[in-house]
């Protein structure tokens, strides 16, 4: 077990250096020199330009420029955002909590229906429910995020004012509400974006958890359950269930990408103000190194989350478990 | 001789498949009586397993225990009864033992939470008695240092281990019935040995009657008392064990005799009948063993054969019965097997 | 203090009922007014700022020495009102102004206003240092001198008609005590910038970037407390949210409407708009000089024949009317129609398709492959307009335009740009063509950066079409040094003619901002120039009141700085 | 669904002279929701295909930017118009040209560098394939979209090309695995071991024997491939850094309404359900197809 951890820990700093290495060859290998927009803005001050010279070493050979770079990422330290002019770890670090709050809930709201879905659907299986949970589950399956988050501001935003617009909070009467106003102003603007997440996350949940359980159904142990006189009921919570939450382990991990991606749009829709859309902002005012940070970050994000998942797999399956 | 325990009468496990309907099982009736352990025997796809589930409505769809098939047991008719009745059957006055001790046993429990759940299921058991209980049988069924071993994971068992956990578990509420599919097909040579004996041992000290299911005569003939012969969904012989493998009857039995190899020797499939089971869904008309058979004629072709009488409860569905002649002509079989032109 | 509490808690018991009070002036006060907006500011100093926001913010929080009257007169002192001077006397060769500084003027913490305040503002202002845009409009001020702590005298080169206005408008004033141990280099990213000190009716309480910036009444302030308690932008991430959150109520101001939100708000009986007359104009600009060696004209754009059949080709009313609907005009040149300089018969280039045709046919610009583009000795009519992105009414105008001359043959590719990327460009003169936008200043004085040869030649002059005409330039330029209003307009009308028939660039609109607001705001009037201008006399009335107009207001210096510097 | 009884798997042996794909095709074609999803996708396809015969109007005319703008859906503009007076059903079906076009194109790359990359490492095996995989593990937790925005963020102004080309770049990891999965568990079979003794190339054992082998792998990943990237190429024009703006693609015209999503609805909506359509369709027939080809094996 403690092998496995090491190995996947090493796995985890290679690809973060992997990273770091095309992300220094994006900024350098590209044509349109991605600073120049900073270097030649004459709202840019001196010293962030000079700031930017030392940080990127601009002048001096490649090798030494890709040594000076992987030294300050090592430090955490991902440069300087002009447009928020700010060090881009400071801009990240402090959009990053709101970003883990909606993949958070968006994650466990998921993984939660998903699961229920995939149960009643397999409880049923074959019936007329069951077909039409799944062609349900499979249209939001295929919808692009931003798609489904335009239609949900459109729908709840404009057309049924139930979900204030945008924000994590009520901007203006924020400051002078009372500890209750508070939470509460937070849920209401909290609700529209972490469900529109969920409900983009939770089909791909429940159509793997479906499938696994389906898979899961087959074997001989539950045919071996349901000889031992067990209800179906029984069947598929504590033998089925439990077997199929092996793989949706698995899933966890494999989900992260796709969460953060439907971030990136929720976030920019419903101008939440996660790293999403710090980073989307970023593309439009060309604040390379934000940008650029926050691919790194992203990629840190997935890689810990997978590594989170399976290390809760080794521990949840006794087969690994032993090793 | 008393009612019988467990009486089958015109089985039919059909099942309604993309490619046409599999009559899977058509038409088996036998008896078993208590205490009795009966064999059936036969190829892969000739219905015995599937006649097996049906016993315990295991049948999941698309497959269907068609109606005017009666399973009686202990004086109920299996087929009929409630999910809640026939889920208190199963485990408790039926139970069975798979042929792969690896796959039936959740990878996720201990083995012995997945024994004692049977009694915790059927006795109410606490899950310390149930537990205890459980230790119990995994020592009875010769399983060195049960209390440790019932705290691990089927994978951390061996192959004999883990059966042996499969017929302690079968065996937990001393059922009437136990069902051995294949019980010792995925052993070692030598453990197929220990188990059988396992079986047989456990089978005396507890009086439970077998329902022994393999492709293996020589498991037939080491542990049961009569013996019933399928192909093609139908039972083609059926006869005392000695009465069997002194004079089969049916060219099938024949067939199965000739190819039968040592003991141990593993060996999933009998090819040495030429041919292969004809598809489910397309039985032939008339005797259905006719393609593979080396003494078939038109009557073959024509007339489905009944169960005819050959012996002191013996019967044998071939028209041989009654034109025993032409059992001294012998031809190569009509078909030659599919695939051999290519290979 | 109890008693404050207690009518706290009142305040809390009854949301609804109205806690006005009133000023010295008897005028009632109270209330919050919400502006919705759709960006930060980009810095809160008025020397260095470039947003709109900024100045909105800014000239709230800081003064001037005196501020234009609503005719936008920029002849001498015309109509020019007391700010921080409370009067002021020209010298005898009018070549100098002493200003008196209100001896009651006080920053907002507390430190009185002097004259050196004024000018270590005049001399950072031009101090290359800093690099502030206004540095080349304070040309014609020579010094600024302080006889006493009351007075400063500037000094001028010449006596033009906007001398006054010079001294005045261009730079509110910033305190010295507070800016003067930093360096100018280190002013842009300075603590200061973010957390305004000035002498305004409207104090700096926060500003929590993409979320709202505050300011509250200077009750204390030596012109009386503003009638408005409190003044938030709300900062939307976008356009729409802001008008979303405007329709919706959560604010009470929207400041630029767009033609299809004006359904929208018809459909909410208590909201209302308002129009004023703007100072800005939109226009598609070519680069007259090769952009490959600026000593040769532009292979296209470098002929005036070719550029008029151009203008020619384009329906600029309808394009206007897609684009903007009600809420814009046809621009009529460099120029806007709130100018009093400004002829609105100004003669045009008529739109006319077939002349245009024929015009490029016997310019040698032929389709001879029949692809529908013209073509010149194997070279195809053919250019890119750059336009930001981000602005939806270019971007629309633009591709407008494509199809427009597409019909001509010309074929124009649209490219959006960042904003930053593109002023790049216009600056290196890196272009062929360009939807430019001026947001003029009172004075129409501005042309001769924008278009004359003056702002062609210098370095940062923004003339970015390189057009170059003596004879517009010296037309402005006598314009600019008449004090006779006739006469100024003669001459402005005679330069204009002459930029317009040049066509270097297809004059397209003049809009018309308008304002969205809600009903229970009593709005005063909208200076061209600067909508929010006389904020301080907008009020609510006491039965209008809403909760948020009632929230506690940050009173103290101490509270206002430390609720500062909690934004991150 | 036999799978219950193991005495049962030979229902009907397959046709001996079926070629995998065939009996794929055929295995597929059974299905009611596959075959709806071929005919949905058959016209969407055909409809990109002809829209220069079936669009009603010009995508790129502006007939009328006063009276014809901004027009809800009506009998003359099924999808209504833009603020150019542009017919957006005109628009979305020039779009499904383009955004199909892009999808299948990029999936090609993908799909070569994909059973290149995966190939060469399987097959190689030791040090190389652990190399290989464990850069591929880092290009694999690079969130796809996430690296797109990085690259396209420094390469402004990219032609349609070139986008296919780095979506195309960004898409093979996964295939990859799988393809080198393959290849490993072939490497040892029997057939190759034959081939191999009897003195086949290196070339000949991976043209011929081992990637009639990766048929069905890269079938199924090349359907679902293409659904992903057409919504990928959408988010990406939806932010402004996809298909360039004259061109119309789902994404783009999206994008052109993003901003009055409110009172155009009609440019979000129509353009968005096409491309659900055109997605689901495709997940129906990858899903079908890896049903197929997996229950043969």
């Amino acid at each position: 077990m403690l092998r496995y951890v090491a190995g996947r820990l090493v796995q985890a700093a290679v690809i973060v250096a992997i990273v770091a290495t095309i992300s220094f060859a994006l900024i350098h290998v590209a044509p349109g020199d991605p600073f120049s927009a900073v270097l030649d803005n004459p709202n840019v001050s001196e010293n962030v330009r000079a700031t930017l010279r030392a940080q990127y070493g601009l002048d001096r050979p490649l090798p030494e420029q890709f040594v000076r770079y992987v030294g300050q990422l090592a430090r955490g330290d991902l440069g300087w955002s002009f447009s928020h002019d700010r060090p881009v770890r400071e801009v990240l670090a402090s959009a990053l909590p709101n970003t883990l709050l909606l993949m958070v809930i968006a994650l466990v709201g998921s993984f939660a229906l998903g699961i229920l879905i995939a149960l009643i659907q397999v409880a049923r299986r074959g019936s007329a429910i069951d077909h039409t949970l799944s062609g349900i589950s499979l249209f939001f399956f295929s919808m692009p995020d931003f798609w489904l988050a335009i239609l949900a501001l459109l729908a709840f935003t404009y057309w049924l004012p139930l979900f204030p617009v945008g924000g994590a909070v009520d901007p203006v009467m924020h400051e002078y509400m009372g500890l209750g106003g508070r939470i509460l102003d937070r849920l209401r603007h909290l609700a529209l974006p972490a469900l529109t997440l969920t409900v983009l996350a939770s089909p791909g949940v429940a159509r793997y958890q479906r499938a696994a359980l389906l898979d899961v159904l087959p074997a001989d142990y539950i045919r071996t359950a349901r000889l031992k006189g067990l209800t179906e009921r029984e069947i598929l919570r504590r033998h089925a269930l439990r077997n199929a939450l092996l793989p949706i382990i698995s899933l966890l991990g494999l989900s992260f990408p796709a969460l953060l991606t439907g971030a990136f749009f929720i976030e920019k829709i419903f101008a939440w103000p996660g790293m999403g859309l710090a980073v989307v902002n970023a593309i439009g005012t060309r604040d390379y190194p934000l940008v650029v940070g926050g691919v790194i970050l992203g990629s840190i994000m997935v890689t810990v989350g997978s590594l989170l998942a399976d290390l809760l797999y080794a521990w949840a399956d006794p087969r690994l478990r032993a090793h | 001789m008393t009612a019988p325990l467990l009486s089958i009468h015109d089985l039919r496990t059909w099942f309604y498949t993309e490619s046409g309907v599999a009559r899977a099982v058509d038409g088996v009736s036998f008896d078993i009586g208590a205490g009795e352990t009966v064999g059936i025997v036969g190829e892969s796809g000739c219905g015995k397993s599937v006649t097996a589930l049906s016993i315990l409505r295991l049948i999941q769809p698309p497959g269907r225990i068609e109606a005017g098939s009666r399973i009686e047991f202990e004086g109920r008719d299996i087929v009929t009864l409630g999910d809640e009745e026939i889920r208190d059957i199963r485990g408790n006055r039926i139970s069975m033992i798979f042929q792969e001790p690896m796959s039936a046993l959740n990878p996720v429990f201990t083995v012995g939470d997945q024994v004692a759940e049977v009694a915790r299921v059927h006795a109410g058991m606490s899950r310390r008695d149930a537990w205890e209980r459980a230790v119990e049988m995994l020592a009875l069924t010769g399983i060195p240092d049960a209390e440790s071993r019932a705290r691990q994971y089927p994978h951390q068992l061996s192959g004999g281990m883990r059966q042996r956990v499969l017929i302690a578990m079968a065996l937990m509420m001393k059922p009437a019935l136990v069902i051995a599919d294949e019980p010792t097909t995925a052993l070692d040579v030598t453990i197929q040995a220990q188990i059988l004996d396992l079986l047989v041992d456990l089978q005396k000290r507890i009086g439970t009657s077998i329902l022994m299911i393999t492709h293996d005569l020589g498991v037939i003939a080491e542990t049961t008392s009569r013996v019933i012969v399928m192909y093609a969904g139908e039972i083609v012989e059926q006869a005392d064990v000695d009465e069997l493998f002194a004079k089969p009857h049916h060219p099938y039995t024949e067939g199965l005799m000739h190819s039968m190899p040592h003991i141990g020797h593993d060996q999933e499939r009998l090819n040495v009948i030429p041919g292969t089971v004809p598809a489910p869904t397309d039985w032939p008309h008339g005797c259905r063993f006719r393609d593979r058979c080396p003494y078939s004629w038109e009557r073959c072709e024509q007339e489905h054969p009944p169960l005819y009488q050959v012996g002191v409860d013996h019967a044998s569905r071939c028209h041989l019965a009654i034109e025993p002649e032409r059992r001294n002509h012998p031809h190569p079989p009509l078909v030659v097997e599919e695939g051999v032109a290519a290979a | 203090m109890a008693a404050l509490k207690r009518k706290l808690l009142l305040c809390v018991l009854l949301v609804f009922a109205c806690v006005g009070t009133e000023s010295p002036s008897g005028a009632p006060t109270g209330g919050t007014l919400v502006i919705s907006t759709g960006a930060d500011p980009d810095i809160l100093m008025p020397s260095l700022l470039s947003s709109v926001l900024a100045a909105q913010i800014t000239d709230l929080v800081y003064d001037r020495l005196a501020v234009i009257g609503d005719s936008l007169s920029i002849l001498n002192d015309d109509g020019f009102t007391p700010r921080l001077a409370d009067r002021w006397t020209w010298g005898a060769d009018s070549l100098t102004i002493a200003f008196h500084i209100d001896p009651r003027a006080k920053w907002h913490d507390g430190k009185p206003v002097r004259s050196s305040d004024v000018r270590f503002t005049f001399q950072s202002s031009t101090d290359s240092t800093l690099g502030s845009q206004v540095k080349a409009l304070l040309s014609n001020i020579d010094s600024v001198t302080t006889p006493d702590s009351a007075t400063a005298v500037f000094w001028f080169h010449a006596r033009t008609p906007q001398q006054f206005y010079d001294a005045t408008f261009l730079m509110p004033i910033i305190p010295e005590h507070v800016w003067q141990g930093i360096a100018l280099s280190a002013w842009r990213g300075s603590e200061q910038a973010k957390h305004p000190i000035g002498s305004g009716q409207y104090r700096f309480v926060r500003w929590v970037p993409r979320a709202a910036v505050e300011l509250t009444a200077d009750t204390a302030n030596y012109r009386g407390a503003p009638r408005l308690n409190r003044v938030i932008w709300s900062i939307a991430p976008d356009f729409n949210t802001a008008v979303t959150r405007f329709l919706s109520g959560e604010t009470d101001f929207f400041e630029q409407l767009r033609p299809e939100n004006l359904p929208e708000v018809a459909k909410h009986p208590e909201l209302r708009t308002k129009q004023y007359r703007g100072l800005g104009y939109i226009f598609a600009q070519f680069n007259l000089r090769d952009p490959a060696n600026r000593a040769r004209p532009h292979p296209i754009f470098g002929n005036r024949e070719l550029r008029r059949a151009l203008t020619m080709a384009t329906d600029r009313s309808t394009m206007v009317r897609s684009v903007f609907d009600s809420l814009a005009l046809p621009a009529l040149g460099p120029t806007v129609r709130a100018y009093p300089t400004t002829d609105p018969n100004l003669p045009q280039i008529p739109f006319d398709l077939p002349r245009a045709r024929q015009i490029l046919d016997s310019l040698g610009w032929r389709d001879a492959n029949g692809d529908g583009v013209r073509e010149r000795n194997g070279r195809p009519l053919q250019f890119s307009i750059a336009v930001p992105g981000t602005s939806r009414g270019r971007v629309r105008l633009a591709v407008l335009l494509q199809e427009q001359l597409r019909q001509a043959g010309v074929k124009m590719d649209v490219e959006q740009l960042d904003l930053p990327v593109l002023i790049e460009r216009l600056r290196k003169r890196a272009f062929d063509a360009t939807i430019g936008a001026w947001n003029t200043q009172p004075s129409p004085g501005s042309v001769r950066g924008s278009w004359g040869t003056v702002g062609s030649r210098a370095s940062s002059g923004t003339n970015y079409s390189s057009y170059e005409n003596p004879v517009f330039d010296a037309n402005v330029d006598s314009a600019l040094s008449s004090f006779d209003l006739p006469a100024r307009k003669a001459y402005f009308t005679k330069a204009y003619e002459t930029i317009i028939q040049d066509a270097p660039a297809i004059w397209l609109a003049e809009p018309i901002p308008t304002v969205g607001y809600h009903s229970r705001l009593q709005l005063a009037h909208l200076r061209s120039d600067a909508y929010w201008a006389h904020i301080p006399e907008w009020w609510i009335p006491a039965d209008k009141r809403i909760p948020r107009d009632n929230a506690p207001v940050a009173t103290s210096t101490a509270q206002a700085e430390s609720a500062g510097k909690k934004t991150p | 669904m036999l799978g219950q009884t193991q005495d049962f798997e030979p229902i009907s042996p397959p046709r001996p002279r079926e070629t995998p794909l065939a009996l794929g095709v055929r295995r597929l074609l059974r299905g009611r929701s596959t075959r709806a999803a071929l005919v949905v996708l058959g016209i969407i396809v055909l409809a990109g295909l002809l829209a220069p015969l079936i669009a009603p109007y010009d995508p790129s005319a502006q007939p009328d930017i006063v009276a014809l703008k901004d027009l809800p859906p009506s009998f003359a503009h099924p999808f209504g118009t833009d603020p150019y007076s542009r017919d957006v059903l005109s628009r979305v079906l020039y779009g499904a040209r383009l955004s199909l076009l892009i999808g299948v194109l990029a999936t090609i790359v993908s799909l070569t560098l994909g059973v290149a990359y995966g190939a060469i490492a399987g097959y190689a095996g030791g040090l190389v394939d652990a190399v290989m995989m464990r850069v591929l593990d880092a290009f694999l937790s690079i969130p796809r979209l996430l690296l797109l925005i990085g690259v396209l963020v420094a390469w402004p102004r990219l032609s349609i090309g070139a986008l296919v080309l780095f979506l195309g770049f960004t898409g093979w990891f996964g295939l990859s695995r799988i393809v080198r999965g393959q290849v490993l568990a072939l490497k040892h079979a029997e057939f190759v071991t034959a081939a191999r003794a009897l003195g086949a190339s290196r070339r000949r054992i991976l043209l011929r024997h081992l990637l009639p082998n990766l048929v069905s792998p890269i079938v199924v990943a090349a359907t679902l491939g293409v659904a992903h990237v057409i919504v990928l190429e959408a988010g990406l024009s939806y932010l402004g850094i996809g298909v360039p703006q004259p061109q119309a693609s789902w994404g783009n015209i999206i994008q052109d309404g993003a901003d009055q999503v409110a009172t155009l609805w009609w440019m979000s909506l129509f353009p968005g359900l096409l491309m659900v359509f055109t997605v689901m369709t495709l997940n129906i027939l990858g899903e079908a197809l890896r049903d197929a080809y997996e229950r043969r094996s």
